[in-house]
Order: C-alpha cells, then structure tokens, then sequence
C-alpha cells in the first residue's frame, strides 16, 4: 500500500507550504542541504544549494523551466561525495539522466533524499522569464497544464515535454505528487526506506491516496505517447537520409553548446575538440581537392551521428540539446529517434534501473546471431 | 559509363581474417579489387567513428572482419565489436544507410573461400543496391550535391 | 678482460605447438634457439586443426609472447613463426648428436627445397605452369597438389618446394619466376652445430591405413578415413564448402560412424597402450560434423572406455550426448563391409538387449592413434642410450620431461600422445628444466638490445622516406605505372624522397637500400616490398642500423598489387584496371599513417625480484626450489604446519614406483634449508594487490594471529586438493565400507587384513561423473584403486575382487596397469549411471546387487569390504584465496586458467600462475610438470633481466579522463585499474596486449593506443576511398 | 545366471591360460562370427565371460560352441590376443570329458550333408558379388553314400547310429 500524504494549501501559498516542509526536514537534521528550483534575485528560476533553511522562501519547485539539467548539477556535487546528507528535488528526465550518471561512475545517491516531482512541461528560458514578468504564477501553470493547456501568452512547454511519456519519475525516495491529486493540495508519496524514514523525521503521517491519480496519470502517458509515436513518425518522414539530415543541421556551426547541455555526454572534453579532429592543413586541402569545394567548418554530420552513436543509448530526451541550440535546430527528435531504435535493440531504457547494465558494456558468446547470420 | 563498381571499406581483423586475406590473395582465388582493406589489431577495435567516416567519405560499403567467438586472440574483442555493429547499424539506418551495405562476418585464418564469397556477396549485393546515396563521386562531378559532406 | 661467455644455445628438433612453445619460452628468457622440423613447414599436427577440443576454437596465437611479444611474429600462428632469438630450420632432420652434458655436436641434414624461400614472394607463376599433378599429403590425398607446391596452405611467406620424385624436370617454373629464386641443382646442406642443451620434440608417428597390416581389413573404401583425414575434410582451407563431402562420390554424408582404439589397446599387435586423446578428438569431430553438417547429420562412436578425463572433459562429453546428440555406443566392431551403393555397413551387439544389428553409414573415421616405439628407437640410438622397459626413452622417474641422459629433454607427444594444453604446459617444463640446467653451465644470455634513445629526429617535423620494390625487369609488362606512382607520391605533403628500385631482394638490392637510408633526412620510412621482408624483419632490422626508429617503419606488400594484374578474374571492360591507382591508394594511407604515428619507446619496468608460492605441498616445493636454484628469491607460504600437501604426507607409494612421502621428506629438507627460500608456516593470504614485478600481499599467519606484508613480483598458486567425501553407498553406516585413501592407509599399517577376505567390492565414480555430484573426473581413481586391488592380491591370492568402473580411466601407457589388474584375476564390472549398483546393509554389512553388463543377469555379492573411489576435491580455501588474488575458480572449486589450452598454467593477468592441482585433479608427475612449467614463466620475469614493455600499449591522457572506469571493466586482461588514492587509471604496461578494446570502449580518446590512434586510422580511411588522380603525365 | 554356487577356478579346468584373463570383452569376436547369426547364437564373449566367473552348470549344457564353424576370425581380431577359437574347443573338450552321453545333434548335420550350417543358401549374394556356385556334397549322392559309410566306421557315429538311420 503506497503511502501518501496530503499538503493542502490555500491558493498562492503552494510554495510556501513546500518552504515549511523543507524547513522542517532540515532543522530536524533529516537532511543537510536541499537542492531545488528557486526564484533568483535577479530574474528566473535556478537549480539552488540552501544549506540555511531561513532561505527556503524563495522556493518555487513547481515553476515550469528546467534551465540546466539537474542531473549534471547532481553529478557535479555527489561525483567526490561531501559526506553531508542532501534532499534533491528533480523532474523525471532529470532523474533517468542521473540514473546512467551513476553507472557511470560520475554520480553517487549514497547521500541522496531523492525527491521526484510530476513534470508537465517547461517553457524555454527566455519564454518563462517573459511569462513570469507578465505574472503568471508556478500555480496558475500547474492548473491550467493539469486540464490539458500548457499553451499561455503565445509560449508552450518545450517539444520534448510535449512527447515525453514519464511525467511520473521512478527511482526516487519520495514524490511530489500533482496529476490527479485535485486543486489546492499535493502529495507526498514515498516509495522507499530511506523515504519512510524521512516521513517519519519529519513528523508526517500517511493518509489515504488521491483518488483519481491512477487514472489520470494513465490518461496523460497514453496521450503523451500517441503525440510522441506522431512526432517521431513525423521526423523519420521528413529526414529519412543523410541529405534530409545536412537540411535539418545546415546552419549548425559546430559549436557542441548541444553536447554541453546533454546531461548524458558526460565526456569532460568531446573527442570533437580533442587533438584527434584538430587536423593538418594539407589534410583540409586534401578534401578541398576532392570536389573542389569543402564547407567549413568540417564534420558536422559527422559530429551529430558520431555522438549519437555514443550517447543515444542514455538519451532520457530531456530536450536540452533543443534549448541549447544557438541556431534554434530541433536536434531533440534527431536523438530521440535514434534512442528509441538503439536502446529498443537490447530492450534496454536509459534511467530504468541502476543495476540494468549499460548494453555495450556487457557482452555474450552466443547473442545477436542474427548480425553476422553465420552458423558455425 | 563502365558498369557501377561498389567501393568497399574492409575493417579485417590481424589474426584470422588477414589470415584469410593473405591466403585468398596469394593462393590466387583473388578477390575483386574494390574492397580497400585495413588491418586492424581485433574487430573490437574498430570504433564506430571509423565506419560512420567510411561512408560519408563514399564508401558504398563496410565489411568487418572478425574471428569467430572463441579463436579470438584477445579472448572476447569479437563479442564486443558484435555489440557496437548491432548498435551501429540501428542509427544508420535512420538515415538510408542500408543494413545490407554494413556487414560484421566472422572469416576464421583457414577459410580463405569463404572471404572471397563473402567479398563477391558483398558486391553482387551492393550492385544491387546501387550506389550509396553518399557516394558523391558516383553522381558524377558537375551536380551540385558534389560536395563533401563535412 | 675474461674472453666472453658463450651464449646458451639449445637445439629444440621438431616443431610441432610443443616444440614450438619451448622454443618460444627460452627465446624469451634470451638464449639462442635453433627450431630444426623433418617436414617442410613448421607447425605439425596443428597445421592441420582448424578447431580443437574442449573449446571447438583455434586460438593457437594465444602461445604467442605476452609481454615480450614485439620480439615475436604478431600474426596467425597457422602463417608462421618468427622471433629474434630463434632459428627456424624447417625440412632439416637431426642426423647425429656427440658429445655430452653441456655442449653437443649436432649434424642436421637441410634438404634441398630447391627453392629460397627468404625470396620467393609466393607469385604462384610457378604452380601455375608446373605440368605435374600429385595426391597432396597435407590433405591426406583428398586433394591433389603440383610438383612445385605449398606444404601448408595459410603459410606466409609460402615457404614453397619442389617433390623431386614427381617433378619431371621441364623447367617451366625456372623461367616464369620473376625474383628466379629456383635452382633445380640444388643440394642438401649438412650443417653442424655447437649446443649447449637438446630438446627432443618430434612427436609420433600415428596409425594409419598404409603403414600397417592390420589395417588392411578396414581399407574397404575411399569413404574409411583416418581422424586427421576427417579434420581435413570439415577444414575450411580443406574440401569442406558448406557441406561434409564423402571422399568416394563427393556426394554428402549424413551419417558418420567413428570407430575407437585403432592400432591402439590390442596386445596382439604389441601396442597394449592407450592413445589418450581419441576419445576426445572423436567425440570433437562428431560435435562438428553435426555443426558444419547440418542438424540431419547423425553421429555414432563405437568405443569400449570412452576416456574424458581432462579439465572439463567430462562437460564436454555431456554436451556432446545431450545437446549434439553423439550416439555411444560400448562395442568395438569387428571390421565394415561396403554395400552395392557404396554405403558402408557395421554389425555390432548390443548387451542391454543381446542382439545383434546392422547399420549403414556413408562414411567412417577410424580414431588412430600413436605408434610411438619406432619413433623412440631412433632418437635413442641418435643419443647412445637404450630404451626402457617400456621401448620408450628413459626419463627421470618424476620429471616427464627430463632425459637420463643429462642436457637432454623432451615434451609432447614423445611422452605419449598428449592434448594440447599437455603438449604446451610440458613444452614449458622442458623449457624450464633447459633453463635450470644451463644456469649451472658458463653460458651467457643474448644481450638485450639496448634501448635506443630517442634520437632528436624522432621529434623532428614528419618526413617519410619511400622505398619501392618494382620486384624484377623480367616483369615486363607490369601493372603499375612505377613513375607516374613515383611522381604521385612524390608532390604528397610530407614525403621526403620517393626511391624505386628493383630486386630489393637481391644483395646489391639491399646494399644500394642500405647507402640511400644512411644519407636520408627523412624520419620515417615505408618500404613496398613483398611477403618474405613483410613477415621476417630482416628489412625492419636494416632500417634500424641506418638510424629509423623501429616504430617508424612500415612495411607493407606491394608485390601482391603489382602482380595482381596477372590473375585479374574481371578486368573491367575499359582495358587495364587502374593498378597505379590502387598501388597509390594503399601506399597513401601508409604515408598519411605514418606522418601521424609518434615515435613510440619502451618503459623499463621496475621488477622485484623475489616470487611468492602458496601452498607447500609436493608442486610448490618443486616450484620453489626450481627457482631459489637459479638465486630468486623465493616466500613459501602453507597454511598447516606441515610441508607435503595431501600425496606428501599420504601416498607411500605409488603404482609406478613412486614414493611421495619420502620424496616429499626430502623436499622439505632441501626447503627448509635452501638460503633463497624463507618457509611461513600456518600462514593464510588476505590479500594482494599490485601487477607483475610489484605485488604486496597480505599474509595472516593464524598461529600468532597477527598480519605481515611480502612485497613480490610474481606469484605461483599450488594449493593442491584432497580425496572427495561421500554419503553415497551407505558409507559410515558400516566399518565394512572405506574409501581408498582409507584403505591405502589400513594396508600400510596392517589394521586392516585382507588376508581372510573372500570377496572385495569396489565402486568407481562414487559422487563423481554426475550432474549433481562432482561434473568432473578425477582422472587418479582408476589407477589408484588397480593399485590397491593388485595389494589387496598379493596379501590375498584367493580373493575374490570386483572392480565396479563406468569407464576404465587407465590413459595412456598406464593401460599396462589395467592388464596387469585383469591377469591377477580381477574381475571388472561396468555401470551406467542410469542403473547404479544398489548397497544396502544386512545386519551390519553391505549387499551389493548390480546388473552384470555381459551376461545381462542381476548379479549379488556380500563382501568382507566394499571400497568407494571418491575422487578429488579443490581446496575450500581456493575461494578466499581466489578472491585475495582476484583470481576466477569455476563451480567445482579449482582455479580458471587463462586459456585451457594454450595457456594452462598462466592466469590472463601476467605474473600469476597456477600449479598441482589447484588447477585440476592430475597424476603427481603432472603435477611436477606443471610447478616446473609455472617455475620457468615466474623466473622469465624474476631472472634479474631488464623487462620493457612493448612499444604499442594503452596510455591515459589523464587530463581529459572523467574516471567513468568503462575501460577497466571492458578490458579483458584485468591491466587497468583505478587507483582510488591517485584517483587516476593506471595501465599495467606489462600486462596490456595492446588490443584496442578500451580505446574504443573510451569515447573521447583520453584511452589511447600509441601508434594506432583515431587520428591515424581515420587518416588512412580518406587516403583509401580518396579520388584525386595520381600524376597524369610523370613529370 | 546363479552366481551363488560359481567356481572361481573352474577357468583352470577348462582353458587354464593367461590368455583369457586378458580379455576385457569389447566384444570384437561377436560382430564378425558367422555362428553369431544362428539361432541361439554363438556369443563368444559371453562364453569367455562364464568361463572366468566359473559358471558350471550354465557352461555344462550350453550347445553354442559346438556352433562355431572354426573360421578363427575372432582369433584373427581379437585385440587381447585371447585365442577366443582355443576357448571354444577347449570348452567342447570339457564339455565332452564330463558327460560322455553329450553328443551334440550337430553331428547329425554333417552326417548328413557334410556341413553343420546350410551353406548353398546364399546363391543371390554369391552372384551378386559375382562368386561361382558351391558344390556341396548332398549334389553328389555317390560321394554322400562313401563320406556316410567312412563315418560309420568312427566309434562316435557307430556307437550312437541311432541318431543316423534315417527311417
């Protein structure tokens, strides 16, 4: 019997209902630090480290903008553990991403309270800012996207949001129910011990489940998924070739911002900027002879097919390559695409489970026949 | 214009499949010319950027060569190079490269035959197919898709 | 200044995978071998084994060097050997040895090949001319050959000769050869040699249906075909083409009978011997012959003991039945008649049901064995000894390997027909006992070449030398444009001077490479050459004296190109194919290769000298004496109180005239006295880390509870094992049930008498052989219970005794035993594990009621004492000390080896090796030979040599690392780890073979093969598919 | 098969050689053995393997030995050189020796048509292998009457005619 807990709150005070409960975790010393959202001084929503609760009021988990992907801030703090406990408040794709983070050695939940929150979407960083100085509160998204709108003030959430079928996160310690859970209150679920015990500590009790979450959830995967099969469907359509391909990328400028987004090409240099493609001049000059002409910068197909062959296996499709991208090309449904088919050959799903090993990292002597179709 | 005549990239394990190689072409069962090989240490250690390099420079195909599981010399690189071509030929199939233009075969040292059928397969198959729609030099030099594809 | 030391030379005569590894063995320590083989290509039986029991692979190039290995070839073995310090001497035979301990006169008799193959470039113009055609040997007569010919098909260079007894002499090959390499006057060549040690490695000559009377009556038809025929005709450079043809019609053959024991077991022909390895090359075959066959193949073995008693054998036996569906069945048939349409057909008796059938077969392989006495003669006159008892040489009672005759040595299959990972593990011992003998002689090692520094050019801007081969102006019409490639690669970026000679093969060939090199500005040089300089070095060493740095040298086989034009099977329609062309391709991405490849240099590693040995039993102590002989130092470390281990403290003596206990006595005398060895008594491993030449292990000496550290450079793992328990039969129920070791015991001490003893009862296979028990054999029990029968009848000459057996695993000459075991009477009675002999107790003692096989009739007996052979049993504490070591130990408790075959006594990380039987149940002379196999690879390292690592190995651009550690799990050696302290990886530059895996494994190349780099591979790609036209007009 | 009352040495009595006891019945003197096919047939292994656990009476009234047709094939391929056709006599001698009345009906064959198998019978394998036609004895009557009278004379035959006359 999953057990949940009921925060009601009376409209606009959402945030502050978190705020106490987060407060009260840390003074009870249930955890050290609490990384989450909070609205900055300046303007916008960031991923904050709060180790002094009396901060806690700028708290706004709710605010639908993922600037950066949390898991490559988690990474960074939990990569030499501090030792120090940390609650962590992240999105799904956030999640999934910090889940292949860890198998690879770059992240480390030991001293993790890892809190997950229903998504329903994020605007774009600059879309957000502009909405948030028209006033338009975390609540008013919350409602608006929960009966099916996340379109407001000419913005919407970000195409990958539109397509992804975990709005519920998974291997998390507690969750931060909010599909199906009706107005004006949220719900704490804890899914593990180390949840429980958090509960526990900080003097909440378990009551009854929402009624209508089960339900709603299922609803809004099934649309999320029929919207993402359209999506890929559309984009295998319109870039079945390599020449499709060099249309979609043609003003990309080999600037990788993409790659140093992606919260999974944990790479701490790309192979891209390495010595590796830091080539000779008579070698330019050698493609130069080929046709005559040689577009400049070079490998920039090679770039996005090479990287999806290293990374396509862990892509969560978080769309932070989209977000990145200085030339605004829709590389989101490019690895998506090419996810979905590498990880659907080893039935494999990148932040399914920590101990689902990585497919090229496990090998068998008598597996995959079929690719060299050879009997002795 | 001389019949199309497929240009394929030959990745051949130092072991066994150079073995075959040696042995095909000295033993005079020559193989057709069009096939450039390049011997590698093991078929493990053929990085995917090698083969995705290999056709957008052109090559209408990409044959990897590789010992069968258990003559490996380095115990298992085989298995692992297995991996990466099942991985490797779901991308580039997204994008109009053939699975039957990138082939992994095992080729033990004695089966010398066996490389040259699976090198004419290879062609015959190829022909087939017809050029690979990044083989800029088949469209002939003047269209204005020439170009290398960076 | 004292006149120089001779270098240590040994002659090692034969060249099979046993000689060949002995060879390889004492080339690495740094003496000077000279590898001498009778038949024209090295290589022996191997040659001709595509895929070998219990793996069904090759894997033959697993022998090769591991930290040494840029000394040797690094190609398929099947091609060919090459290292500095070895002479290969193929088509050579050993005519005469004099002299004695420590230096010998040896004349060999180099026939004539008529060829020279350090220049024939393997063309084939000649084959293709030579008018003669002849059955060829290799395939057994299967296929047929030329005159002039190849002995082994994959050989590279070719390694050609001409049968002078078919050849008529035309002289067609002499005028078609391009590098005229053939001289048809030519000699044989006797030579005479100075050697300081001999190692007699010629293996045996098998039974076949020519040679051999009694195998007339099987010579029925073409389609009754030897085991090594068979293997020819599933090969694939044999005349398998998809399907198993049989050789009378080529028509397929679906069902295949195997007979076993041919020409072996039979006293009437004089050979009451076993050949040890039919059983299980038969049981290969028939797994093979349904693989490559196809699944309507069906496979039947006749045999009488089906004898699997090596590591896994059994498993392997079990997949046979069950998975491949082998049909056993236990007669040995009388002879095959051939039916009207050529099917061949077999009566045999089946006991179960006492009747009698008739089955048809399409073909049938005869498993023939080993005819060893001729062969043994021969060498022992060479010698001036005189055979033993046996008709065998006389070797040392306990060392297999070791000749009476001092200096001399032998291995493989001269010590019987053995298995492969026999054959190599004794190869080593021999190599091992060589190396002991000539440390006590005045002889010097090879000096190691020293290290070149590196020299300022190295690091110069990349500026390569090209040196081509046009191969011969009697090419006249040659297929590459030599200029217009000439001019080509000359206006290349990067190329200092482009030189186009021909016959660089010739002498004043070389000489005019030789003069251009030493004035050359150049830093890098690639050679187009042939075969023969691509596969040999003799060119590379050329290079070096003119000053190149060994990694800076490639050369590759532009001979093939420029010939190809001649068989071209489809020249394209628009006239010549463009052969400039491809000749300029293939040079361009060596050049573009090379112009990227940095200088590579060996790291010397730092190598303590002194080695660890765990466990004191009778393998340990000989492995650590073996090496505290030769000044190492040695840490002995057992976890009783007691030296001996279970033979050593247990087995007063054995069927052959061994005496364990005492031997063991006088081992540990020498032990305990020895200054190079310090004894640690009651102490256990915790555990160790560290890699060859720098280990730390943790030792907890549990008598006075408290922790020391040894630091070592290698470890040896001889923990040995003890007799199996048991619950089965009703043992403990009644003082009447014992097992062996019990009863070996009584005897000894006379508690028990057997004198008044009617009846004795024996049961084999007690717990072992079976799924849920031991899945192993233990390859002792046989004999040892023939030896305590054969006790039991001299105390008791009217008792009778009753052996209960599943198979009688008296491999091998110890088959004398078995029929010495039948003359004193005893009766044996074979089981089948689906109907088991029953035991239970009537008051007190045991009933035992079991079918009688023969007869067929339910047979009683109540002996005075029912004797269970319980098998052998791993250590329990192989576990810890495994995981102390990070060693793997299969389910039955014994240690994983690297390879079964190929490395028997090596773990895969270098600088580890196993012993005894912590690695599988074996005789005490096996187990001798494996401490002594184990001793000389410990010493290859601890010998007080500079070791280097080789030149390509993984490095770690560390500062682009994120320490994601896919490399360390994707290697398969175990040679990297991440140091938690340095938070870094560390490569073990001995154990890294180099193989790529975690380059790839690595996505941004901060793990890197030097000298075979992204950058270069990818460079080489472009030069391959580029189009930019070679130089249209030479300028 | 009674083991209780088997005679460990009873092997000495009948074939008192070292050579039996090196068999280790694998059975290669069954396959071959014409008398094999008869009915009871002829299972030299299984004679051997009586005769070394010594049982008597099975061994006293079994008929088979006197089925072998002294081809010594499987003394030809016996590879424990057991001299299994010596077996098979000395058997018969021992047979003989302990009850004088055994005189086995085979003898009534070769009065009969001078063979204890039928031996023309296989006239379409002969052919086919492209062998002549057997002359046997029944196809030439004189001869048949000569060779019957010659046997009268022996004492085995003229002391047990009952067994000859026909009626």
């Amino acid at each position: 019997m999953a057990n949940f807990t009921k925060l009601s709150f009376k409209k606009g005070e959402l945030n502050q209902k978190l705020a106490d409960l987060f407060k009260g975790m840390m003074e009870k010393g249930v955890v050290d630090a609490l990384l989450a959202p909070m609205i900055q001084p300046k303007r916008g929503v960031m991923l904050t480290l709060v180790t002094d609760p009396s901060h806690l009021g700028a708290l706004d988990p709710f605010a639908p903008v993922v600037p950066v992907n949390g898991a490559r801030i988690a990474s960074s703090i939990t990569a030499k553990p501090s030792g120090r406990k940390t609650a962590m408040v992240l999105r799904s794709c956030e999640i999934r991403a910090l889940v292949e983070l860890c198998k690879l050695k770059q992240a480390n939940l030991d001293d993790v309270l890892l809190i997950g929150m229903d998504c329903l979407g994020r605007y774009e960083n600059l879309d957000f800012v502009k909405l948030r100085a028209e006033g338009q509160s975390s609540e008013a998204f919350l409602e608006k996207a929960l009966a099916g709108n996340t379109e407001s003030g000419g913005c919407d959430v970000s195409g990958a949001c539109k397509i992804c079928e975990f709005p519920v996160p998974d291997n998390v310690d507690l969750r931060l129910c909010a599909i199906g859970t009706g107005a004006e209150a949220v719900y704490l679920e804890s899914l593990t011990p180390k949840g429980d015990k958090a509960l526990e500590a900080a003097g909440l009790n378990t009551g009854e489940t929402p009624a209508g979450r089960e339900a709603a959830v299922q609803q809004l995967v099934k649309k999320r998924k029929e919207a993402c099969d359209a999506a890929l469907a559309q984009y295998r359509e319109s870039t079945p070739s390599i020449d499709a391909l060099e249309d979609r990328v043609a003003n990309c400028i080999n600037c990788y911002n993409c790659r140093v987004a992606c919260p999974v090409c944990y790479c701490k240099e790309c192979v891209f900027v390495t010595d590796t493609f830091r080539h000779n001049g008579d070698q330019y000059m050698g493609w130069a002879d080929t046709f005559g002409t040689l577009k400049m910068p070079t490998d920039t197909i090679f770039y996005h097919l090479t990287r999806m062959s290293h990374m396509s296996l862990f892509c969560v499709g978080c769309g932070q390559c989209t977000s990145a991208c200085p030339n605004s090309i829709d590389l989101m449904p490019m690895f998506r695409a090419a996810a979905q088919k590498t990880q659907g050959r080893f039935d494999y799903q990148a932040g399914r489970s920590h101990d689902e090993k990585q497919p090229l990292t496990v090998f068998e002597n008598d597996e995959l026949v079929e690719v060299t179709g050879q009997v002795k | 214009m001389s019949e199309f005549e497929p240009k394929i990239v030959g990745f051949f394990c130092n072991w066994c499949t150079f073995t075959a190689a040696d042995l095909a072409g000295t033993s005079r069962l020559s193989y057709p010319h069009n096939i450039k090989i390049i011997r590698m240490m093991c078929s493990g250690m053929v990085d995917p950027k090698y083969v995705i390099k290999a056709f957008l420079n052109g090559a209408d195909g990409v044959l990897i060569g590789g010992c069968w599981p258990g003559d490996c010399h380095y115990i298992n690189g085989n298995l692992k190079a297995r991996r990466r071509v099942a991985m490797l030929t779901e991308i580039l199939k997204e994008y109009g490269i053939d699975e039957k233009r990138f082939w992994l075969r095992w080729i033990a040292a004695s089966e010398g035959t066996m490389l040259r059928e699976v090198v004419n397969d290879m062609t015959a198959k190829l022909k087939e197919l017809g050029p690979s729609p990044l083989n800029r030099e088949a469209l002939g030099e003047k269209s204005e898709k020439a170009k290398m594809i960076g | 200044m004292a006149e120089k030391k001779p270098t240590g030379t040994v002659l090692v005569a034969g060249a099979g995978i046993s000689g060949i590894k002995a060879a390889i063995e004492l080339a690495e320590i740094g003496y000077k071998v000279l590898l001498t083989d009778a038949s024209p290509q090295i290589g022996g039986i191997l040659a001709k084994l595509d895929n070998q029991f219990p793996t069904d692979h090759c894997g033959m190039c697993r022998m090769l060097p591991m930290v040494g290995r840029e000394y040797a070839s690094q190609y398929c073995m099947r091609k060919g050997l090459y290292h500095e310090n070895i002479e290969i001497l193929p088509f050579t035979e050993l005519k005469s040895v004099e002299g004695d301990a420590g230096n010998y006169t040896v004349e060999l008799l180099k026939k004539a090949r008529y060829i020279d193959t350090d220049k024939c470039n393997g063309l084939g113009e000649c084959i293709r001319v030579c008018p003669v055609e002849t059955a060829d040997e290799f395939n057994h007569g299967l296929t047929l050959r030329k005159a002039v010919y190849k002995p082994v098909p994959h050989s590279t260079p070719q390694m050609l000769l001409i049968d002078m007894e078919t050849c008529t002499r035309c002289g067609e090959c002499v005028k078609v050869c391009p590098t005229n390499v053939i001289n048809l006057s030519a000699e044989d060549e006797a030579l005479t040699r100075q050697v300081h040690a001999i190692v007699l490695a010629s293996g045996v000559k098998l039974y076949n249906l020519k040679d051999f009377e009694d195998a007339k009556s099987w010579a029925v038809s073409p389609d009754v075909v030897s085991s090594l025929a068979f293997e020819r005709i599933i090969s694939g450079s044999g005349t398998f083409d998809g399907t198993i043809r049989r050789p009378s019609d080529g028509r397929p053959a679906k069902k295949i009978a195997w007979v076993q024991c041919m020409g072996s077991r039979n006293r009437r022909q004089k050979r009451d011997y076993c050949s040890s390895i039919c059983c299980m090359f038969a049981l290969k075959e028939a797994v093979l012959a349904k693989e490559k066959g196809g699944d309507e193949v069906e496979t039947t073995i006749f045999y009488m003991d089906m004898r699997t008693f090596g590591k896994d054998f059994y498993r392997y036996y079990e997949r046979a039945v069950d998975e491949h569906g082998v049909k056993l069945i236990r007669c040995r048939v009388q002879g095959v008649m051939l039916n009207p349409d050529k099917s061949l057909s077999m009566r045999y008796f089946d006991s179960e049901t006492q009747e009698f059938f008739v089955s048809d077969y399409h073909m049938v392989v005869l498993s023939t064995g080993q005819v060893p006495y001729e062969t043994h003669q021969k060498l022992a006159d060479l010698l001036h000894v005189d055979v033993d008892s046996r008709k065998l040489l006389p070797t040392d009672p306990y060392d297999k390997v070791k000749l009476v005759k001092p200096g001399v040595f032998l291995c493989g299959s001269l010590m019987g027909l053995t298995d492969i990972s026999e054959a190599v593990g004794s190869g080593i011992a021999a190599a091992g006992q060589v190396s002991r003998f000539l440390s006590g002689l005045d002889v010097s090692l090879l000096e190691e070449e020293e290290i070149p520094e590196p020299t300022a050019k190295d690091r110069d801007e990349p500026l390569v030398s090209v040196v081509l081969c046009k191969c011969s102006e009697k090419m006249q019409e040659s297929s590459v444009d030599f200029n217009a490639l000439g001019a080509g690669l000359k206006r290349l970026n990067g190329v200092g001077e482009v030189h186009i000679l021909d016959m660089l093969c010739s002498d004043e060939g070389k000489q005019t490479v030789l003069d251009l090199l030493a004035k050359s500005k150049c830093n890098r040089l690639l050679m187009g050459a042939c075969h023969p300089f691509m596969y040999r070095k003799s060119l590379k060493n050329l290079a070096k004296k003119a000053g190149f740095a060994a990694s800076l040298v490639e050369i590759t086989d532009l001979s093939s190109i420029v010939h190809r034009g001649f068989f071209d099977p489809q020249p394209v329609e628009s006239g010549k194919r463009d052969y400039t062309r491809l000749a300029y391709n293939d040079l361009r991405g060596h050049i573009e290769n090379l112009k990227l490849k940095p200088a590579l240099h060996v790291e010397s590693l730092s190598i303590n000298p002194a080695a660890l040995v765990v466990g004191g039993g009778i393998a340990g102590m000989h492995a650590a004496l073996s090496l505290a002989q030769r000044g190492v130092e040695v840490h002995l470390v057992e976890k009783t109180d007691r030296l001996g281990g279970y033979a050593g403290t247990r087995i007063e003596h054995t069927i052959d005239g061994l005496t364990p206990v005492s031997m063991a006595k006088d081992l540990a005398g020498k032990v305990l006295e020895h200054k190079h060895i310090t004894l640690h008594k009651n102490c256990e491993i915790v555990a160790t880390q560290g890699s060859l030449g720098a280990f730390e292990t943790k030792i907890r000496d549990v008598s006075k509870e408290e922790n020391f550290y040894l630091t070592h450079g290698a470890a040896i793992i001889a923990t040995g094992g003890h007799e199996g328990a048991t619950d089965e039969y009703e043992y403990g129920n009644s003082d009447q049930i014992l097992t062996q070791a019990e009863l070996k015991d009584g005897l000894a001490t006379g508690e028990i008498d057997v004198g008044e003893a009617e009846t004795i009862v024996m049961i084999q296979c007690v717990g072992s052989r079976q799924k849920e028990g031991r899945e192993y054999c233990s390859r002792i029990c046989c004999i040892g219970a023939i030896a305590n029968a054969l006790a039991i009848r001299e105390k008791n000459p009217e008792a009778r005794i009753f052996i209960l057996y599943r198979d009688v695993m008296t491999y091998g000459f110890t088959e004398q035993y078995y029929t010495q075991a039948r003359l004193a009477g005893i009766i044996f009675v074979s089981y089948s594990l689906d109907n088991k002999p029953k035991v239970e107790l009537v008051d007190g003692s045991p009933v035992i009621t079991f079918t009688e096989p023969v007869l067929n009739a339910e047979m009683q007996l109540t002996p005075d004492y029912l004797i269970l052979s319980t098998g052998v049993d791993a250590e329990a504490s192989n576990r810890e000390v495994g995981k102390a070591f990070g060693l793997p130990v299969n389910e039955d408790g014994f240690f994983v080896e690297a390879d079964s075959k190929w490395r028997p006594v090596e773990f895969l990380k270098v600088g580890l090796y196993v012993a005894g039987v912590a690695h599988s149940p074996m005789t005490l002379k096996d187990a001798i030979l494996q401490a002594e196999a184990a001793a000389h690879k410990t010493y290859a390292y601890l010998s007080g040599r500079k070791i280097h690592t080789a030149h390509t190995i993984s490095r770690v651009h560390d500062a682009i690392c994120v320490r994601c550690q896919r490399c360390v799990t994707i290697c398969p050696y175990g040679a990297r780890s991440y140091d938690e302290a340095l938070d870094r990886i560390i490569v073990d530059g001995a154990t890294c073979q180099a193989c790529g895996m975690c380059a790839v494994e690595c996505q941004n190349n901060a793990a890197e093969i030097m000298g075979f780099s992204d950058k270069q591979i990818m460079a080489v790609i472009d030069a391959g598919l580029s189009k930019d036209p070679v130089a249209a007009t030479p300028d | 098969m009674d083991f209780s009352q088997s005679d460990k040495d009873l092997w000495k009595q009948i074939y008192h050689t070292k050579d039996l006891l090196h068999c280790f019945n694998c059975s290669t003197c069954l396959s071959g053995c014409p008398a094999s096919h008869g009915d009871p047939p002829l299972l030299v292994r299984n004679l051997a393997r009586m005769v070394v656990y010594g049982l008597e009476e099975d061994l006293l009234n079994d008929d088979t030995p006197w089925a072998c047709v002294s081809c010594s094939r499987c003394e030809e391929m016996c590879p424990m050189d057991v001299k299994p056709f010596e077996m098979i006599l000395a058997i018969r001698r021992w047979q003989t020796s302990n009850d004088e009345t055994r005189v086995p009906t085979a003898i009534v064959e070769i009065y009969k048509r001078g063979y204890t198998q039928s031996v023309g019978t296989n006239t379409e394998l002969r052919a086919s292998l492209g062998l002549p036609e057997l002359q046997t004895i029944t196809k030439m009557p004189e001869m048949l009457k000569l060779y019957q009278e010659m046997l009268m004379k022996t004492p085995v035959v003229s002391e047990n005619d009952y067994m000859f006359n026909e009626e």
